[in-house]
């Protein structure tokens, strides 16, 4: 590596995940060592209807460059039916997003069971993969900036 | 107008209703505002014309807790608003006698003056007698006219139709304005590339003084105390700085009311920088009739919120990207 | 009701009787077969390296060439459908492939697999309708046992070719129920020929025919069909006494009454 | 890294194939239909890449005997698809070495009226550069 | 201002090989609110716990971070630590710094990188954590089992006997399930029936159980000890009170023709009928679809051959709602549809079967009386080959990626068993791998081997190619010898695939119990907790949660009904205290949470309220925190952000957020 190269791009990754799927398929991706980048870090909720879209544009302001939410798949919610809110609440806050000019790269919803250890690790690798393609994010923390 | 205030005199009168909620004249011509009259002579002050382009819906909040039923005039865009609010038990039906106002489309004074038109002393034409589709407006430079629907604001071009969602009675003659596609600027923004979209509503954005009307002024925006104000979410607003709500206000306002905007389009109307949030809450609109199927808030008050409704096969958030 | 229609090179020379006759047919069953301009051989068997594309990119024009017609794409001979078909799907899922072979195509819009690829046989089940092909017939084959020989290309990968159960399809034996005759169902239908191996190595092809036909045979089969002018270059060339092999649109002409018109033309 | 390696290695992204995914069933080697033909059997070239033993794989005779019939691909139970290997191995072949399975001069006698193009487009595909 | 204490487990050098414990306790210390920060060993052990306890004792902490392995594992010790130490239990939080960090990162700086933040987060957390108080809520004294198997029937022997009231819902005409089909089993060849229809009479006889018959779990409601479950019994057609089960109407039924489905459509049955002799209820049901009566109206035969006068046409089918404290899901297992594995020849020659039919034709009460013969000729086979692994460990989407783990065996079995009844039939098994890990597995198998003369060959069957003189020519690979085989056979028996019975997906949402892409319910934990579902008051028995055979079956149906005892001992639960909560100053009563609160925990009151000085009466949300489990739907829905859910708050969640991006 040559002296001027720029440091290396860590990207701030922000996950939400249910605490009955898959946060246990996060934790069976652990135990099953099935590594993905350190970038990522989890945050509990009981429900992936917990997720409120204000979570997810915290992060983003706070300097996140990717926020992914998964939950248990639909059908097989804990709590029978907050998948399906959650699925609809994100589809219309990630159009917002790209709609405002924010990658759509950098959101994501994946539904992971307690049993889906290799997805949870999968996912993260892809998504982590993706995020360092488009790169840092400057737009969300940057929208109102008066040039 | 004259039948207008005729009528709540009457109503004024046999006790119907202990107060009118409509329009008063304002300092200038093109400016009435929404004004509460409880008595006959009061009502001198009322008007009812092209100007008159406050929703007075909301204002039914603060009005159902009053004694006695009050009389508001609503337009057929109004009554959405209204049936909305009735949804989610703001306001008290049994306090409300609603009178459908006629609507031939309402005037926005800023087209008025993006067409050269300055110094403006009279405007006639606004009125709801006036049949000419021309105004005439007289400026310290002289008089100067344009037609009336190039004057309208412009929600009346993408008007929801003439019908009164509802009402106890009917006043006046309403018309069918609209002449433009609701979702053609919504479209057209989704059809940009990311750096273009973004560059977009960073330059509309960056106007905002976060004055809070267009808050104050939605129908929808009608919490108590507005997240924006509470510490539940650590996001209260202190100094105008460089933070969380400052950036995400608009977003999350529009998030908010998702699936609860009737589209009324106030928020547009009032922004004193003409930043067109309408934009904002079209895109929901727009996402949620193609996404879980047509849905107009405050057109069936029974109807479930799309927000809190859902089928088993509701599109997955990939489609944000499928789509492209 | 208008295909387009890529017929490929064996159908303009040796195999001409599967491609006449199945005009003919489709005039008489109410579609037309409009032949995309200029098209080149498809290389008869798909490249399968994924870092194939230029071979790739004959099918890819007559792909895109159907696109712009607004038109289904049409093919007869099972190896130019194989190759097609597949090359569709490389373009429709296969990120890398489509980006270069777009870079080469130079198209005025990229082509991304919009072109449905339908062989003949599946228009006739599932555009026309074999019940309609079967109102159709006019000289139904009535007595006549007739085993469909498959072949591989048609049938596999099926995930792929879609075109039915890869090891027990059905297709042509509705086919030839609808033109009166009675199917004969044997196990190798849908085992290989020996393909282009008959090139260099005429006795190993001649022993898969030989089982092909021992067992169709057995089964009681009179004649076989095929879509495959290859399967019917090996099927008789490397049997002796075995079986006549049709192809399957002369048959369909015959039951159309259409053959003969054909034939004088 | 070795030059097997690296073929084994291309050989892996020509197809597209994983041979660590069998599991030695042997239903390709049951299916294959040119199995007598073969020196090397199909499932025994999936261990061969799998090893990166290329150069015993570049010289077996096998590489032209498979029919592309796909019947191993259509019936792997572990998606291995050792039909794509082979192809795969071919294509090293007659990529790197320029070698020819099928020369040209030969093609005259090779030829009878009856024998379809098709037949020999095939066969130039999968034989030649 | 909290003080919070942090404690950093080693777990032994599962965390610390791979994560700076020393640095992670020191860059705590860092953090507002904390006052105290260790390491230690093992975090869970009653000498970490005490360290924990010592320093809340001592150094008067508010709050506890520990930094260790899942909250799924020890996130209650360590609440009951705090507990002993006086402290609220809900002050304590876990940073997941094993399976979220140290087993899935190898570079050491890294993941202790990562450690920090997540412990940071839980800090930020903690820093706004309340205490909270759980709840009570009372145990129904009653289980349901749903399945009547050998599973479903032994759990509930098991539950009864402790003296609790049992339900058992079976969707068939009788209890038994599919060891009932069998003929004889592993590894000491009893009589399957033999052994399991004592238990089928235990069952019906126990005054405590009560058995639903031909009929389904219709809809799931409540929660852990509480749960209410609408049962659909299916009209029979047939009086239980007044039939006597002397089998006159199915002698006399005109309608034989439909395939009788406990023989696996091998043979017929009449329209009105009990899957098999040894049925229990000994009642019959009318099959609609079959019968005369209901399909032209006329006949009525079986009305008036019955001496009883039990048949009645008119029945319907009947609701029952009931009260339960735990659910036992039995559910079983059905062999997968053969339709992707065609090159077998399943659907176009009769005389290739699947074991289970196998099984069938062997049994003295199957559709050949228990001679081994061919289905197409009724010819008794000379050469048989029996298939192993159709449809397991694939990787492709036609099959299943496990092994369905009891063919080796069974087939092991059926050879041994042609062999010894009718010593002139060769058998021939294609094998992948012999699995055989059980006691007295490997002996059995060696025995059919070397005792009975069963060939077998290492190597798949890639196409069973049907001849024209009726024989079946099976080509395989024979690995070990390096060459293709190709053998004519007789019959050929291909070991299929096992998968959960159809409908169990159905069941697990109604029980809003987590599944797996298999179709197999989870258990809480895969080793620990491998008879409980993570859903509290869902216990699993038998196949439904994966491939097992009887003895194992038996077994962990004893050890689900154990569970559900535990839990029916219990007078009262304690309730989850993390739930939702409505700030009353900011509600604005709109009803929008009540929408989508899958519990109806949500009502509204009409309420004096003091804001700031004005008194009015509003309408506002009242959540009842007996039947709210905290999802948190409400809270994000709600648009003025007064529903927040205690436990998990609006502010709690955007600390951690900001705490990670920082």
């Amino acid at each position: 590596m040559s002296i001027e190269a720029k440091e290396e791009f860590r990207p701030k990754i922000v996950a939400f995940c249910c605490n009955w799927c898959s946060y246990a398929g996060a934790d069976l991706a652990g135990s099953s060592r099935l590594g993905y980048p350190a970038d990522v870090k989890i945050i509990r909720v009981p429900c992936s209807c917990r997720v409120n879209p204000m979570f997810i544009l915290r992060a983003f302001e706070k300097g996140a460059d990717g926020v992914i939410m998964c939950g248990c798949h639909p059908g097989d919610c804990h709590y029978s039916t907050g998948n399906y809110y959650a699925r609809r609440r994100m589809t219309l806050l990630f159009s917002m997003l790209d709609y405002i000019g924010v990658e759509n790269g950098r959101t994501r919803v994946e539904w992971v069971s307690a049993a889906e250890g290799v997805k949870f690790s999968t996912t993260m690798n892809e998504f982590v993969e993706k995020i360092h393609s488009l790169g840092k994010n400057v737009r969300l923390g940057d929208l109102r900036c008066r040039n | 107008m004259q039948e207008l205030i005729k009528r709540a005199k009457e109503l004024l009168e046999n006790g119907t209703v202990a107060r009118v909620l409509g329009w008063k004249a304002g300092d200038l011509p093109y400016n009435p505002e929404p004004a509460y009259f409880d008595s006959t002579e009061s009502l001198a002050d009322f008007v009812y014309n092209g100007f008159c382009g406050a929703n007075l819906s909301k204002y039914m909040i603060e009005a159902s807790k009053l004694e006695g039923k009050t009389l508001v005039c609503l337009k057929p865009c109004d009554t959405y608003s209204f049936n909305q609010l009735l949804k989610e038990h703001r306001i008290d039906r049994d306090k409300a006698y609603v009178i459908g106002v006629g609507c031939k489309g309402k005037l926005d004074i800023e087209r008025i003056r993006k067409m050269g038109i300055k110094g403006i002393e009279q405007i006639s034409g606004a009125e709801m007698e006036d049949e000419a589709d021309t105004l005439t407006v007289s400026t310290i430079y002289g008089e100067k006219s344009c037609k009336y629907a190039d004057a309208m604001l412009e929600r009346c071009h993408v008007c929801k139709g003439k019908e009164h969602q509802v009402y106890d009675e009917l006043i006046g003659e309403s018309k069918e304005t609209k002449d433009a596609d609701r979702f053609a600027e919504v479209a057209r923004i989704e059809t940009m590339t990311p750096e273009e979209k973004f560059a977009f509503f960073q330059k509309e954005l960056s106007k905002c003084i976060r004055c809070n009307a267009c808050r104050n002024v939605c129908p929808a925006c009608s919490c108590r105390k507005c997240v924006f104000d509470s510490n539940k979410f650590d996001s209260a607003q202190k100094a105008n700085v460089d933070s969380f709500e400052e950036k995400m206000f608009h977003i999350i306002r529009a998030f908010h009311v998702a699936g609860r905007c009737t589209d009324c389009g106030e928020c547009s109307r009032v922004c004193p920088q003409g930043i067109p949030l309408h934009l904002f809450n079209r895109k929901f609109i727009k996402d949620i009739d193609e996404f879980y199927g047509e849905y107009q808030a405050g057109m069936d008050i029974n109807a479930q919120s799309p927000l809190t409704d859902f089928t088993f096969d509701d599109v997955e958030p990939g489609i944000v990207g499928e789509r492209g | 009701m208008k295909y387009s229609y890529y017929p490929g090179c064996t159908l303009k020379n040796k195999a001409k009787a599967l491609d006449v006759y199945a005009r003919a047919s489709a005039k008489a069953l109410g579609f037309e077969l409009e032949e995309i301009k200029d098209w080149q051989c498809c290389g008869g068997v798909y490249p399968l390296g994924s870092d194939e594309i230029a071979t790739k990119l004959s099918s890819v024009r007559a792909l895109n060439d159907a696109k712009e017609k607004q038109q289904d794409l049409v093919t007869l001979c099972s190896a130019c459908h194989h190759v097609i078909k597949r090359v569709n799907d490389d373009m429709k899922h296969v990120e890398d492939i489509r980006t270069r072979a777009n870079n080469y195509m130079k198209l005025d819009e990229p082509y991304a697999g919009e072109t449905t690829v339908l062989h003949f046989l599946e228009v006739l089940r599932d555009r026309v309708g074999f019940d309609k092909v079967k109102e159709k017939v006019k000289n139904p084959l009535t007595g006549k046992k007739i085993g469909a020989y498959y072949g591989c290309l048609l049938l596999r990968p099926g995930k792929i070719l879609e075109f039915d159960n890869p090891e027990n399809p059905k297709i042509m034996e509705d086919f030839i129920r609808a033109l009166g005759a009675e199917p004969v169902i044997y196990p190798y239908r849908n085992e290989c020929c020996g393909g282009y191996i008959s090139l260099k190595e005429k006795e190993m092809s001649g022993n898969m025919c030989n089982k092909i036909m021992e067992s169709a045979e057995g089964f009681g089969a009179d004649l076989l069909i095929t879509a495959c002018p290859l399967c019917l270059y090996n099927l008789n060339a490397s049997t002796q006494e075995g079986l006549p092999v049709y192809y399957f649109t002369e048959l369909l002409a015959e039951a159309l009454g259409v053959k003969e018109e054909v034939e004088e033309a | 890294m070795s030059k097997e390696k690296k073929q084994a290695e291309l050989i892996r992204e020509i197809s597209g194939a994983n041979p660590l995914k069998c599991m030695k069933c042997g239903k390709c080697s049951a299916t294959c239909p040119a199995y007598a033909e073969m020196d090397i059997k199909p499932h025994q070239f999936v261990s061969y890449v799998a090893n990166e033993d290329i150069e015993a794989l570049v010289q077996s005779k096998s590489l032209w005997k498979c029919l592309s019939c796909f019947a191993c691909v259509e019936r792997c139970p572990r998606d291995v698809q050792p039909g794509k290997l082979i192809d795969a191995a071919r294509q090293v072949v007659v990529r790197q070495r320029g070698e020819n399975y099928l020369k040209a001069d030969e093609i005259p006698e090779l030829l009878d009226p009856e024998l379809p193009q098709q037949l020999l487009v095939s066969a130039f595909r999968r034989y030649r550069r | 201002m909290q003080r919070i204490g942090v404690f950093v487990c080693h777990c032994g050098s599962n965390i610390a090989a791979t994560v700076d414990v020393k640095k992670v306790a020191e860059m705590a210390l860092l953090e507002p609110g904390v006052v105290h920060a260790e390491d230690y060993q093992y975090m869970c052990s009653e000498a970490g716990q005490e360290k924990i306890i010592e320093a809340i004792r001592e150094k008067n902490l508010t709050g506890v971070v520990v930094c260790s392995c899942s909250p799924r594992m020890h996130e209650t010790t360590f609440r009951k630590a705090a507990e002993k130490a006086g402290l609220n239990p809900y002050m304590v939080e876990i940073a997941n710094i094993r399976e979220h960090c140290s087993w899935i990162h190898k570079d050491m700086e890294e993941a202790t990188k990562k450690a920090v933040i997540l412990t940071r987060a839980a800090i930020a957390k903690v820093n706004l954590n309340t205490p909270l108080k759980p709840g009570e809520s009372r145990v129904t004294k009653r289980a349901l089992v749903i399945g009547g198997g050998i599973a479903g029937i032994q759990t509930a022997l098991d539950i009864a006997d402790a003296g609790y009231e049992v339900d058992i819902v079976e969707r068939e005409p009788s209890i038994g399930g599919r060891m009932s089909q069998l003929d004889k089993t592993f590894p000491t060849l009893d009589c399957s029936a033999c052994i399991l229809t004592p238990k089928m009479v235990e069952a019906s006889a126990h005054e405590k159980i009560n058995i639903y018959t031909y009929s389904e779990v219709e809809k799931v409601s409540g929660f852990v000890g509480d749960f209410t479950v609408d049962i659909r019994k299916k009209a029979r057609y047939v009086d239980m009170d007044k039939c006597t089960g002397c089998g006159v109407c199915q002698e006399k039924c005109p309608s034989k023709k439909a395939p009788s489905e406990f023989n696996r459509g091998l043979n017929t049955r009449s329209a009105i009928y009990t899957p098999f002799a040894q049925a229990i209820p000994n009642v019959p049901v009318i099959d609609t679809n079959s019968c005369i009566k209901f399909k032209t109206g006329k006949c009525g035969v079986c009305s008036k051959v019955c001496q009883a006068g039990a048949i009645d046409y008119t029945q319907k089918d009947e609701i029952v709602s009931q009260k339960y404290g735990a659910i036992v899901v039995a559910t079983g297992f059905d062999t997968i549809k053969l339709d992707n594995y065609d090159e077998y020849a399943y659907s176009q020659s009769k005389d290739v079967i699947t074991s289970l039919e196998l099984e069938r034709i062997m049994n003295a009460a199957g559709p050949t009386k228990g001679h081994l013969e061919r289905l197409s000729d009724g010819k008794a086979p000379k050469e048989m080959v029996f298939i192993q692994c159709v449809g397991s460990r694939c990787a492709d989407d036609r099959g299943k990626p496990y092994c369905s783990k009891i063919c080796c065996m069974y087939t092991a079995k059926h050879a041994m068993l042609i062999r010894d009844k009718y010593p002139d039939v060769n058998v021939t098994v294609f094998y992948i791998d012999v699995r055989t890990p059980g006691k007295n597995f490997d002996e059995f198998y060696r025995r059919a081997v070397e005792q009975y003369g069963v060939n077998y060959i290492k190597g798949q069957v890639g196409k069973v190619i049907p001849q024209p003189n009726g024989k079946l020519l099976v080509q395989g690979s024979d690995l070990l010898d390096n060459r293709q085989i190709l053998k004519e056979a007789d019959m050929v028996v291909l070991a299929t695939a096992i998968e959960p019975n159809e409908g169990v997906r159905k069941i697990a949402t109604m029980l809003t119990a987590s599944i797996d892409t298999n179709n197999f319910l989870t258990e809480a934990h895969a080793k620990l907790r491998p008879v409980e579902s993570p859903t509290a008051g869902i216990f699993l028995s038998g196949v439904c949660q994966g491939p097992k055979d009887i003895p194992e079956t038996v077994a962990q149906a004893g050890a689900a009904a154990v569970k559900a005892i535990g839990l029916l001992a219990k007078d009262k639960l304690l309730t989850n205290p993390c739930t939702a909560q409505s700030d009353e100053l900011l509600c604005n009563g709109c009803s929008t949470c009540a929408n989508v609160c899958p519990y109806g925990a949500i009502s509204y009151e009409e309420k004096e309220i003091n804001d700031h000085g004005i008194r009015e009466t509003r309408r506002i949300a009242v959540v009842n925190s007996a039947l709210c489990q905290g999802c948190g739907a409400c809270t994000v829905t709600c648009p003025s952000g007064a529903m927040d859910l205690q436990g998990f708050s609006n502010r709690q969640i955007l600390a951690e957020v900001d705490a990670i991006c920082r």
